[in-house]
């Protein structure tokens, strides 16, 4: 097989919106341009618009020092000054990012916030990351406090109560960082072009029910969710890549193609997986190498929900701007209680005709992982179908052993196809 | 009755683990519930005044083998959790009706849906106390909160729970709050009189007895001790922080005490302690629960403090107010909350010039010589540099 | 004078020192001995060991002012006070070192650094967790598969020119890397070298969580191995991390050394609390 | 006869396995992993076959030799004279190793002179050690000639004024030396040697013994052809073959529990550093499986250090533990603490034997978890891997299961430890007969 390396218009597309975005951040100072620190799980992207502010994800941040190999430096000086070996490895790497001189993925110094934005949706640990950041930095903090799912709804008191946050607390901070007054009107806008992307987004994540799927939903999905559960939801440029990547989308399945993948296009779909809990970063291509290698495409993943789980129904409604905002916040996969992930999980099993199903236990988040294995046991019985376990983490490449990945997933895949193997025998 | 005596029976009580008392107790009357809970704040008020037995849910220390617990957790998550679920799975928690899950992080969170998914038949209620502490907005949802736990409550005991009954389940707690605070003061002012352990004992008998109960206990003890006769040692006075949610075994505690350290102040057992001033027994009782939750100042890791330069500041304070010599940052080993929170402490200590030292533990940590040596070596800097 | 001995009870040996105290200017080292433990009777071991060094001294036993115990006191029934490791690891360090602010003790189950001042007194520490990777004893039962004697692990060491890292975190695992590694035909140098190097980086990281700097002591039995000295002081270079490693020949004895100076002084204390009588 | 060669490459153990075409097991070998891989696999092999060789001359004996006087013993005795054949020749490449090795230290003829007595008494006693009624404390020359070394090189030190660490070094140096190349087989040369021992020692007479020594030679000369192998286990990826021969340990230990045991549904294996919980279906296929990672707390190798701490031999472990009549109750199993652990405790002044409970009850407690992770317990419920082979390890499980999940079959092979490599023999006979690449998973990339 040749292995070039295939660059699709929506690839090009993402890597200019990315690069216009640091651009804008690097020079927000010189425009007056205010930046605002907030997490990807309930990012209230439209309302952050309609300030006019510029945000920076610390968890991307996060994430691309791990996809850079900086992480684990990072993560030693953050130790250094006293974080504890066993807590969220997001967090120290963010730490250690700042102790180094905050330097983001473009090399150039991010800018300090003037806000911090702590919408914390799906995780406590979020709440100390921000303690923590507002030792270093003396600006405003804006609290929204989202409570859980625990009964499987969102419940009437739960809407209001995140709404009433939004104009008590999350708005009026940004009109006093920005100076500019709340405008419902441009939220709605926003809004509206965010429908119209997130239609397109799930369009793409659902192309996966053919066969062979067209795209690689954890791996290949990570960079599909990009856009929308950053700094662009809303935006003109954020539409226009959605639009680009479905009809790439649409001509792959049309051509009966499997997924792109950095090794090249995957022709021969031997296994379809779900995969529940995030990728690792430090490996990422190495990991995504070992699912290749044994043909296994992944046709659905809980970690393209964790900024919103359009795919089963959400959609921004402009119409009562922060109910939806507070509807969407409540509704961030992490955020749901275990039943309901359990469900979900079984469904998409179902639903995209899944060979088998993974779950990537990651050290460092509780949030995800506590209960796992208890999900596990469910999802097997709902699905009749074994379910594969591996342990990993985000960005601490102590972490990540191939050698025992690989030993795991290699002896699942041979698993599921001695499964397969076996049930033609007994159906011959 | 004697020191020893109440000692020995709230030792009974801790190493109750089938919750043999909890059953006693709800066959001494027709319909009783109990309902079991989570640390670390929970308005016991609540299941008091709808008749049922609060009852802690505290893990199950050293004592017990799990097997199945650790097959639901990974090894990089705290205990508590697994002893739950082990308690859970070999019957010995079939004395509750139901259980209160608060929000204390994304593990107990978590342990809500798990016992929704394997024990479907008992109540599971986790509630979101806020931490948005505006009157008119967290206040709001949180009165709501309450009512709606009252009313899942009122399901699972079969009747009403009345504006009275509230009142009085505040007023029992409230003279409670008011018998620890004693206790704690008078282990402050007098360590060699109030060992820790024995402290502890008495909180944790408060995690399995009614209420009015332990206040009993509570009173006799504070009587009796200070009529023991007992030896000042050539101690430190230090601070234990860090220890909120799942608790260190009895061994643990004494081992510090053997290495040479009086604990002036902790934060063990924290539900025993919420609030400063009394809950008011005027007015909405569910108002007034709330109300006080809205403006208690306490300070664990598991809440959100708005104002940033007041962080450490409750761990100062007691430091001062206890005379103690340093601090003893103890956390469970994977306790995000406690683990997150510790740089920010120590920094604001370091700028005070208080003392501390560090470590970790889970509630069936075996091997204790690695602390000893370390609160050892902590009291003995102490002691050996005291008056150079 | 203050005649006072010092017993430290490790995880693998015994060490007994005696020790003439006679306040700041005036300390000597009178005698000691070492006895391992394995395959003995840790009572024993101690009589034995605490006999050797009053026999090293020219000491009598009835002669000693204090007996100052660390590590697992239990075990010396004729203690007169008990001093917790580190306590005892610090001035011991101090005293072999007296440049020393900091001191690094390695021994078969541990490691620790304890950042003092110039009295010895405790200013931080850290020590590394429960789980034995990287620590003496794995040393010696990788060196023991590899046929090389513990005198000559650190020689040995010193000269690798290419040395191999060890991947896993788990001692035992990683033993079976090193097997690994000697079928992929490492050699022995390159192989003791990694080891040494993961190590150095472990211990290079408390060292830094305690923010220690200058002239660290280096105490217990690896403060003899001088390839793990070496791999330490390069590890810390290449993170341009200045780092003073001191061992001395007398590393083993510094716990039980800090121990007889710490009970002299206290008791010093004590008889002028309480005037002879 | 055609053969089907199992290899399961350990971390600890490699065991070879041959199944002839009817999918019976004929041969078993097995030796300790050791740095070069490939010399551990031919040794496990070149073991199997010889003992495959032995199973032939047993069954033609009964068959055609049955009435002759003397018979019926001869093949047992036949096994340990060879054994003792391989042992004293291995021994002499030790002893010519360490005295090479001497030369290069102080004090040489002091070692020469001990050396000389350690090796004369280990010549000596080894008789001993293979005698019909003997029990070595292992089946490995390491294991075997090391303890009985250290035992008598104290005592060499002690007379000749030498340091112990002396003589310790120079054996480690030549037992890496000596276990690192495959010894010859001299096969035919060696039976014959230990023929004449045996026929001399059970008193054959020379009928008698000409009869049987034509038995010997036919199945000597019998052409044991390997038609097909396939490899598994931690090291497999290292064995020299292609990788469509290579199964997975989690798929090979599923199947060959599935043919020891039809009844299998749930299997343990617990191995040097890995310990595994397998779920198989009824076909022996597996359906979910659960493996320690990265932590090799609790696994067979913790025993080793153990015995190791204790100077017993692995053998004997089980049967002191079995004695405990109040085990303690131990949380921490970090293999590498455990030496310090059991220090400690007898420092407490815990009994030895009670100490030894309950560090096998706290292995099998890390396998209860994992087993529970996996799914549970079903029946029937198999274990498996070297483990399997302590009394006290399978005693503290059967208490555990039946604690936890009530009344279960509980299967143990006396092979248990060939598991693996029986479940690659079987993966490679059915290669063989489907004339296919093993399985979906095959060679076409
Ligand atoms: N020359 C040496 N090279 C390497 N390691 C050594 C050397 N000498 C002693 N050791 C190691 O030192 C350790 C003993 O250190 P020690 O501080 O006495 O430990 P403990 O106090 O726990 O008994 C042993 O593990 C031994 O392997
Ligand atoms: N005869 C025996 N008695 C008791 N335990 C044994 C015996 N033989 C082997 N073992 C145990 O089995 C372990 C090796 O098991 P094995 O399944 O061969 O592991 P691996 O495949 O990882 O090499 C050893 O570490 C030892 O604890
Ligand atoms: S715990 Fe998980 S969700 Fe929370 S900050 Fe860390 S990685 Fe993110
Ligand atoms: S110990 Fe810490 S991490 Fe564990 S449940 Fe309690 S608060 Fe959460
Ligand atoms: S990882 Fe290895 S060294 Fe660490 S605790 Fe586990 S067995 Fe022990």
């Amino acid at each position: 097989m040749k292995s070039t390396v295939i660059k699709e218009p929506s690839m090009v597309q993402q890597k200019e919106m990315i690069a216009d975005h640091f651009q804008q951040l690097a020079e927000a100072a010189e425009h007056g341009r205010k930046v605002v620190y907030t997490f990807v799980p309930g990012n209230l992207t439209e309302l952050m618009l309609g300030f006019d502010t510029l945000p920076v994800h610390p968890e991307i941040n996060a994430l691309q020092s791990g996809m850079r190999k900086l992480s684990g430096s990072y993560i030693a000086a953050a130790e250094r000054v006293g974080h504890s070996e066993d807590v969220c490895t997001y967090v120290k790497c963010d730490i250690g990012m700042l102790l180094d001189g905050n330097v983001g993925p473009t090399g150039k110094k991010l800018p300090d916030p003037d806000l911090l934005l702590l919408s914390y949706t799906g995780c406590f640990t979020f709440m100390k990351w921000f303690e923590l950041l507002r030792e270093r930095y003396d600006c405003p903090v804006a609290m929204l406090h989202v409570p859980y799912q625990a009964d499987g709804e969102a419940t009437e008191e739960m809407i209001a109560y995140v709404a009433r946050q939004l104009e008590t607390e999350v708005i009026p901070k940004l009109e006093q960082v920005t100076g500019v007054a709340y405008d419902r009107d441009r939220v709605r806008e926003h809004m509206l072009r965010s429908r119209v992307a997130e239609d397109d987004l799930v369009a793409v994540l659902e192309a996966a029910k053919h066969r062979p799927s067209p795209i690689d939903a954890y791996f290949g999905g990570v960079y599909y969710i990009g856009p929308m559960f950053t700094a662009f939801r809303g935006t003109e440029a954020a539409q226009a890549y959605y639009r680009q990547l479905r009809s790439e989308v649409d001509a792959r399945v049309a051509a009966g193609q499997g997924p792109i993948t950095p090794e090249g296009l995957l022709d021969e779909e031997r296994f379809r997986i779900v995969v529940e809990g995030p990728p690792n970063w430090t490996h990422f291509r190495e990991f995504w190498k070992m699912f290749y290698d044994e043909g296994a495409v992944v046709v659905a993943s809980t970690y393209t929900k964790v900024g919103g789980v359009y795919d089963r129904g959400f959609r921004h409604d402009p119409d009562r701007p922060l109910e939806s905002l507070a509807e969407y916040c409540l509704g961030c996969y992490t955020n749901l209680n275990l039943p309901s992930r359990v469900d979900m999980m079984a469904d998409y099993v179902r639903d995209y005709a899944a060979d088998g199903f993974l779950i990537n236990s990651i050290k460092s988040c509780n949030s995800f992982s506590a209960g796992q294995l208890v999900m596990l046991r469910h999802i097997e019985d709902a699905t009749g179908i074994p379910g594969g376990f591996i342990e990993t983490d985000l960005v601490d490449p102590r972490y990540f052993s191939s050698s025992n990945v690989k030993n795991r997933l290699e002896s699942y895949f041979q698993m599921l196809a001695q499964r397969s193997s076996g049930q033609e025998v007994e159906s011959a | 009755m004697g020191v020893e005596a109440i000692i020995g029976r709230c030792q009974g009580l801790l190493e109750d683990l089938d919750l043999a008392c909890v059953s006693e107790w709800k066959a001494a009357g027709e319909g009783r519930k109990a309902i079991g809970f989570l640390p670390v704040y929970v308005p016991r008020e609540l299941i008091h005044a709808a008749g049922a037995l609060p009852v802690g849910i505290l893990g199950a220390g050293e004592e017990l083998e799990i097997v199945r617990g650790d097959a639901c957790f990974q090894s990089y998550i705290c205990h508590i959790p697994r002893s739950t679920v082990e308690l859970g799975l070999r019957g010995k928690l079939d004395a509750l009706d139901g259980a209160l899950f608060p929000s204390t992080c994304d593990v107990i969170r978590n342990l809500s849906g798990i016992w929704q998914l394997m024990f479907p038949e008992k109540e599971a209620i986790y509630f979101d106390v806020p931490q948005n502490l505006d009157p008119q907005v967290g206040g709001v949802f949180y009165r709501g909160l309450l009512a709606e736990i009252v009313t899942r409550l009122q399901r699972v005991v079969g009747r009403d729970v009345g504006a009275d009954d509230l009142r009085a389940a505040i007023s029992a707690y409230n003279a409670s709050r008011r018998l620890v605070r004693e206790l704690y003061d008078l282990r402050a002012a007098e360590p060699w009189r109030v060992p820790t352990s024995e402290a502890y004992l008495l909180l944790r008998a408060g995690m399995r007895l009614p209420v009015e109960e332990h206040n009993e206990l509570l009173a006799n003890y504070l009587t009796a001790v200070r009529d023991e006769d007992r030896a000042l040692r050539d101690n430190a006075r230090i601070v234990i922080t860090g220890t909120f949610c799942e608790q260190p075994s009895l061994d643990l505690i004494r081992t510090l005490e053997h290495a040479g350290c009086y604990v002036v102040d902790d934060d063990l057992m924290l539900v025993t302690r919420w609030y400063g001033p009394d809950i008011r027994t005027d007015g909405d009782p569910l108002d007034a629960i709330a109300e006080a939750w809205m403006s208690a100042d306490d300070e664990t890791p598991c809440r959100y403090v708005a104002d940033g330069t007041r962080k450490g500041q409750q761990l100062v304070d007691s430091v001062r107010r206890c005379g103690a010599e340093g601090v003893i940052f103890a956390a469970p080993s994977f306790c995000d909350p406690a683990l997150l929170d510790r740089p920010m402490l120590q920094a604001v200590l370091e700028e005070e010039g208080i003392a501390y030292t560090s470590f970790k533990y889970s509630e069936n940590t075996a091997q204790l010589q690695p602390i000893r040596e370390q609160a050892g070596t902590f009291a003995d800097t102490i002691k050996l540099w005291s008056d150079a | 004078m203050t005649l006072s001995a010092g017993v430290d009870v490790g995880s693998n040996s015994v060490k007994a020192a005696l020790v003439d105290d006679g306040g700041a200017d005036a300390r000597r080292l009178l005698g000691s001995a070492v006895q391992r433990i394995r395959g003995m009777d840790l009572a024993d071991a101690v009589e034995e060991c605490y006999e050797a060094a009053l026999a090293a001294a020219g000491v009598e036993r009835e002669a000693v002012d204090y007996v100052a115990t660390t590590g697992e006191s239990e075990s010396v029934p004729f203690r007169t006070g008990h001093f917790y490791s580190m306590t005892a690891h610090a001035r011991g360090g101090l005293f072999l070192v007296p440049d020393a602010r900091a001191a690094l003790d390695i021994g078969a189950l541990h490691g620790r650094v304890i950042r003092m001042d110039e009295r010895g007194k405790v200013l931080d520490y850290r020590m590394t967790s429960q789980c034995a990777s990287g620590s003496g004893q794995f040393l010696e039962s990788i060196s023991r598969y590899l046929g090389v004697a513990l005198d000559e692990i650190g020689e040995l060491s010193r000269r690798a020119d290419d040395p191999e890292a060890v991947s896993s975190i788990c001692a035992v695992l990683a033993e079976t890397d090193v097997i690994n590694m000697v079928s992929r035909g490492i050699s022995t140098p390159n192989i003791l070298k990694g080891i040494h190097l993961s190590m150095a980086g472990r211990l290079i990281k408390l060292i830094k969580a305690a923010r220690i700097e200058g002239v660290v002591a280096v105490t217990g039995g690896l403060a003899a191995d001088e390839g793990l000295i070496a791999a330490m002081t390069e590890a810390a270079a290449e993170r341009e991390f200045p780092l003073d490693l001191r061992p001395h020949p007398e590393s083993a004895l510094a716990g039980a050394i800090g121990a007889a100076i710490w009970g002299a002084f206290r008791h010093r204390k004590l008889s002028r609390l309480a005037p002879a009588g | 006869m055609k053969c089907y060669v199992g290899i399961d490459l350990g971390s600890t153990t490699t065991k070879a396995l041959i199944l002839d075409e009817q999918a019976r097991p004929r041969g078993r070998g097995i030796t300790n992993s050791r740095s070069n891989y490939d010399v551990a696999c031919e040794v496990a092999r070149n073991e199997a076959f010889l003992d495959a060789r032995f199973n032939l001359f047993e069954a033609a004996i009964s068959e055609r030799a049955a009435g002759i006087p003397g018979a019926e013993a001869l093949p047992r005795a036949l096994r340990g004279d060879f054994a003792w054949e391989q042992h004293i020749h291995l021994q002499g490449e030790l002893e010519a190793t360490c005295r090479v090795e001497a030369e290069r230290g102080p004090n040489r003829e002091a070692v020469a002179a001990a050396l000389g007595e350690v090796f004369e008494q280990m010549t000596a006693d080894a008789s001993k050690l293979f005698g019909p009624d003997a029990r070595p404390r292992s089946d490995f020359f390491r294991d075997v000639a090391g303890a009985a070394y250290m035992r008598l090189a104290q005592a060499a030190a002690r007379r000749h004024d030498l340091p112990f660490e002396r003589l310790l070094g120079i054996f480690d140096k030549s037992i890496l030396v000596v276990e690192n190349h495959v010894p010859e087989q001299m096969l035919a040369e060696r039976i014959e040697r230990a023929l004449e021992r045996s026929a001399e020692r059970l008193e054959l007479s020379t009928e008698a013994l000409a009869t049987l020594r034509e038995l010997v030679e036919e199945v000597v000369g019998e052409p044991l052809v390997e038609d097909v192998s396939v490899g598994t286990g931690y090291g497999r990826a290292r064995l020299p073959f292609p990788r469509e021969r290579i199964r997975s340990e989690i798929l090979c230990h599923g199947l060959g529990a599935h043919a020891l045991f039809p009844g299998t549904r749930t299997v343990l294996d617990i191995g040097g550093q890995d310990t595994k919980a397998i779920q198989i279906d009824e076909h022996g296929v597996v359906t979910g499986f659960q493996m320690n990672d990265r932590c090799a707390a609790g696994c067979g190798r913790y025993l080793g250090y153990i015995a190791d701490e204790m100077n017993v031999g692995l053998h004997e472990l089980g049967p002191l533990a079995q004695q405990a009549t109040k085990p303690v109750r131990i949380n921490s199993t970090c293999t590498v603490f455990a030496g310090a652990e059991l220090r400690d405790r007898l420092s407490m002044g815990q009994r030895r034997e009670d100490i030894l409970g309950g560090l096998h009850r706290a292995i099998m407690l890390r396998a209860m978890s994992l087993l529970s992770r996996s799914g549970g317990i079903h029946d029937e419920f198999t274990f498996t891997g070297g483990v399997a082979k302590n009394a006290a390890a399978v005693e503290a499980l059967e208490g555990l299961v039946d604690e936890n999940y009530g009344q279960r079959t509980l299967n143990i092979s006396p092979d248990s430890i060939y598991t693996g490599a029986l479940g690659a023999a079987l993966f490679a006979l059915r290669s063989a007969t489907e004339q296919a690449p093993v399985g979906a998973n095959g060679g076409t990339r």
